[in-house]
């Protein structure tokens, strides 16, 4: 069930460049079934930013009610949140959306999570969980540079785990479609967030292969009710030639939406 | 007696909130976070003749107390909203108020003659005033004569009273109010968007990918009470007002200017537990005010009232 | 070369930043804060031929991001304003733009003769525009003809070039900037303050003494950009822009909708150091965009442009 | 000068119902020339609510650089500004205006000092530097009920205090102008501040003192710059058929500003 919830800071740390990781507590924890749902997070009581800020959820604590968000500090509203302190409180709609289908895999399978910048974190969780499973899990984690690259540890707990930065600084230079031939890595199952070009360049890629890929959207609502953050579809799902991001999504089959 | 009860053509509310057009979907996203029998009435999304798809993204974008939005009347067509959203929304005790949209006269004249046989629509909210619409819309919301050829004939199709709804991108809007008045409306809706646009700083382009879209939110409040105050002592029909309601001393601010009731549009993606919460604290607000109606608030800024 | 230079009909602008009318007195007050030397420009009160107290107060009310206001142009008239203000802030080397009101064309007519031969004044701003007086300003702002009318009167009896300041209150504001160039404008600016009103729940009566006023700040930021996107593509003639500028993203942002200088209005009420902060991050800017002279950014949003 | 100076919250608490001292931290405080000033201040940062708050000094401490205001929280502005915690940084422009002369008066004179709910706080500067300079000072303070009454102690350091209340639950029941009446208090000179009706009461019955009133209007700038704040004047004051609360005043002699 979706809930509005008033959560407390329990830790923020800026983990890279302008990225910060920060821990909140709160009853809405329990409701979070699937790695990949995000969480709408007012930035602010008053009007100023009017509007939530979607963020994945990158960690989930059920014994302790706690859940990680990692996000960056770029614009009006996720700067704000940076500025929030241990026990501050903050306004939080969520778990929203689907997530990534764990249960697609089997233990005797592979799967490769491919993640680009701020797309990396909601891989964090599902790693986790995959991994639990049994599943072999495979990383790709793409960068602008190394000032920025964050989670790498904590993912080598999971599994093999490469780095791709645009300016080289740190692992493979270029994009994680280059590690993944460079590489030759193999996987039975692609897990993606990122970019669009990057999500667009595996599907093209991909598109035969068993994959699940989270999309960016801007929204309004983030429930499914404004028809802000709708993508067309290349086949018609449920009689309708498009998908909501935030409720039909954000994770989708690959090969389902149309990507420009 | 229930003090919140408003009584308006065709609609017989339990309380003056409803959420805007546009910002409810059909309703079943919300249905899931509260009760809908709560609502004084919705408004449901625009229904156009046929299925739309609506604008490419992005159709949104944030702004100073308010966003822009260029959904571009996304909607299932007259048909899906006849078969599926309305008898969806049967289940609930609100009486329904469908948003009428198109691009030519014959298509509202269409849309308005069926779904205003619907049972639980009990008005039809005429948008002359779309921004995000390359055809009609907007047009229709601002040359008077032509508004009021629209609203004469929709009323004419329709089974239910017709509210029309005003566009503020006019220079005159008592005049605009007074033609469709005229021409039959049976009350007002005000005030939908006013045109805006922001531009994406890393890529130069608009960030809306239609360019332009409809401001709303609490940054255009005071043109909507503006508006309100001006057009309510002009006319003798009944005005729903909305635009940037995010408190109940808004709500208390609009019924001063002379709206009989009010709707929540942008404020739902914010808080989207704010139509039950503003109906919680209204009645309070009465105790406060020390009123037994509602209705005595209505107009109070601008009639002269003992006290 | 500065690349923060702006050269527009009679203004030679070290930088294309510059208080908006209204908001900024005759230089005087700011004056004591910081050196006026370094604007781009002033633009000074609205200058009547009498002198006006203008309306009763409460004259200002706060709004979410934004704020209203009905001064009613209030100067000390024509020869007060040529005898003290403008004497005064010779000592300055900053070109000054004249801001022209008035309540029947002879009015500005005879205002702009007289203003425009003072030696600091080199352009004026016809205030077509103000809603906040009963006779003229807001009527001349939405009829084509009759701002086009007044337009070439106050251009003939003018010796500096007339920049023509739009009203947002129209439908069709691309219409209004082409008849005024039509009639001879040198340039545009754009946009003066939106209509609004708020009601003060103590007393259930409009908060300004005057009811209505105009309402500015970042509020109407959306609605600026828009026009002006709209109208630079339509108007050979400059424009400069103006609603809510509060940071040098808002600054890049105007001069990528189309306008070729800014105005600061509201803002130097929250932030009195507004101006000079802007200025001086904006050269920074220039750095960070990797542009070696402003008026490349102009019009971005809707000019092809390689890279 | 006029400053803008990021200052330091030193302290805040709430002394009555809705009613908070705050004391603050900064170089502007060295600028502070007369009891009756008054400082503009930010709210919060962003644009909501987006102007300032005109609020006056109450009590200036040189020696430590710091200086009081008491207000009431009651809008949105003043309801922010009530949550500013210690060491928490404000935005304040100030000191502006002209306050009340304490020149006017000297040592052999006994002043009256009225003031009316959140009118009272500038009283409180003045009764200090009149005493220092050996003036007698009376003060009437006039509020709506006990539960809002601040200050009385405090006054009462600096000579005879009388608390008037409009519900009659501490002092005399009714308005200041009754506790003067009643006591037939006698002065020399009057300085008063609050709500208009009081300072026009004020006004008509001791047209023919000395005396100093300090206005309240709506303000834009508080500077002097965009004439939101005007009021007419009896007389021509330098030519002029008005005067700015902001930068003319806030502090006027008896007689000179149309009260109504
Ligand atoms: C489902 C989903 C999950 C996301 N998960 C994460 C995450 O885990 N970590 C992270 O750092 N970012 C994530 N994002 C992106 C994040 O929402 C934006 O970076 C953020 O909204 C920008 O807000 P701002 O205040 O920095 O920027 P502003 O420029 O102030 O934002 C203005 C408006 O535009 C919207 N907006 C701007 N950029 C984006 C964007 N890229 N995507 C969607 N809306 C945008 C904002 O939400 C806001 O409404 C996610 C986005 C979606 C849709
Ligand atoms: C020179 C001067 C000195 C003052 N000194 C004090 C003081 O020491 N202590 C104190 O409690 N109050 C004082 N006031 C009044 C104080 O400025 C208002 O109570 C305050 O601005 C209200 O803000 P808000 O956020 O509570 O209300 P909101 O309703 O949010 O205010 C909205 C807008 O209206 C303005 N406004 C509302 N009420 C008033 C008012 N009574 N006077 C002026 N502007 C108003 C606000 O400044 C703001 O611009 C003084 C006012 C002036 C002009
Ligand atoms: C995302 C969005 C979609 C909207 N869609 C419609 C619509 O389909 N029909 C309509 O008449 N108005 C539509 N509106 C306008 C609202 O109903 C309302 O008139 C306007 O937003 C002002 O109210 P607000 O400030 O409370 O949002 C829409 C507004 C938003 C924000
Ligand atoms: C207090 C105030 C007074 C104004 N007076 C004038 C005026 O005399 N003449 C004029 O053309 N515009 C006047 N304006 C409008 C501004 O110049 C400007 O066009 C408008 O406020 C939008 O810019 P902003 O949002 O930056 O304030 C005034 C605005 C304000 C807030
Ligand atoms: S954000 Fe509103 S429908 Fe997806
Ligand atoms: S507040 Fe601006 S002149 Fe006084």
């Amino acid at each position: 069930m979706i809930q509005q919830e008033i959560m407390r800071v329990v830790s923020q740390r800026e983990i890279a460049r302008n990225i910060f990781e920060l821990i909140l507590e709160g009853a809405m924890v329990q409701q979070m079934k699937q790695p990949g749902q995000f969480v709408h997070i007012l930035p602010n009581p008053g009007l100023d930013p009017l509007l939530r800020r979607p963020i994945s959820v990158a960690h989930i604590d059920k014994m302790k009610n706690q859940f990680t968000v990692i996000y960056r500090a770029e614009g009006k509203g996720t700067n704000l949140l940076s500025q929030y302190t241990v026990n501050r409180q903050l306004d939080v709609l969520g778990p929203l959306g689907n997530g990534f289908p764990i249960n697609a895999t089997d233990s005797s399978e592979t799967a490769l999570l491919v993640g680009g910048g701020i797309g990396v974190p909601p891989l964090y969780e599902l790693a986790k969980q995959l991994t639990k499973q049994g599943v072999e899990t495979k990383h790709v984690l793409g960068f602008q540079s190394s000032e920025v690259v964050f989670y790498e540890k904590e993912f080598s707990r999971y599994g093999e785990t490469y780095i791709a930065t645009v300016d080289g600084s740190l692992g493979t230079k270029g994009f994680v479609t280059n590690v993944i031939a460079e590489k030759q890595l193999d996987f039975d199952v692609i897990f993606a967030c990122g970019p669009t070009p990057m999500l667009n360049a595996l599907q093209q890629e991909y598109k035969d292969k068993k994959g699940f890929l989270s999309m960016e959207q801007r929204m309004g609502c983030g429930i499914g009710a404004c028809f802000a953050c709708v993508c067309h579809v290349n086949e018609p799902v449920n009689g309708k030639d498009y998908v909501k991001v935030c409720s039909d999504g954000p994770v989708f089959p690959i090969g389902r939406v149309v990507l420009t | 007696m229930n003090r919140l009860h408003v009584e308006l053509p065709g609609l017989s509310l339990k309380n003056p909130v409803m959420p805007a057009s546009g910002c409810f979907g059909f309703g079943q996203e919300f249905s899931q976070l509260y009760d809908l029998n709560t609502l004084g009435a919705i408004m449901i999304k625009a229904t156009t003749l046929e299925p739309r798809f609506g604008n490419p993204t992005p159709r949104v974008a944030e702004t100073a107390a308010g966003m822009l939005n260029a959904i571009g009347l996304q909607n299932p067509g007259l048909n899906g909203v006849l078969a599926n959203e309305l008898p969806w929304l049967e289940q609930f005790d609100v009486p329904i108020i469908a948003n009428v949209a198109g691009s030519e006269m014959n298509d509202y004249v269409e849309v308005a003659k069926e779904i205003s046989k619907a049972p639980n629509v009990h008005a039809l909210e005429l948008n002359i005033s779309c921004p995000n619409v390359k055809k009609g819309g907007i047009a229709f919301g601002t040359i008077p004569e032509v508004a009021a050829e629209l609203t004469k004939r929709v009323k004419d199709a329709s089974a239910v009273p017709v509210y029309v709804k005003l566009s503020p991108n006019v220079a005159d809007i008592v005049g605009m109010a007074q033609a469709v008045e005229e021409a039959g409306a049976d009350g007002l809706t005000m005030i939908n968007t006013l045109l805006g646009m922001r531009i994406d700083l890393k890529t130069g382009k608009p960030i809306l990918a239609n360019q332009s879209g409809g401001l709303s939110g609490p940054a255009i409040k005071p043109v909507a009470i503006r508006m309100i105050y001006e057009v309510s002592q002009r006319v003798t029909i009944p005005i729903i007002g909305m635009g940037g309601i995010e408190s109940v001393d808004d709500i208390i601010e609009y019924l001063y200017a002379g709206a009989s009731a009010v709707a929540v549009g942008t404020m739902n993606f914010s808080d989207p537990f704010i139509c039950p919460r503003l109906i919680e604290e209204l009645s309070n607000k009465l105790d406060e005010l020390n009123v037994s109606q509602l209705s005595e608030l209505v107009g109070r800024s601008w009639k002269s009232y003992a006290g």
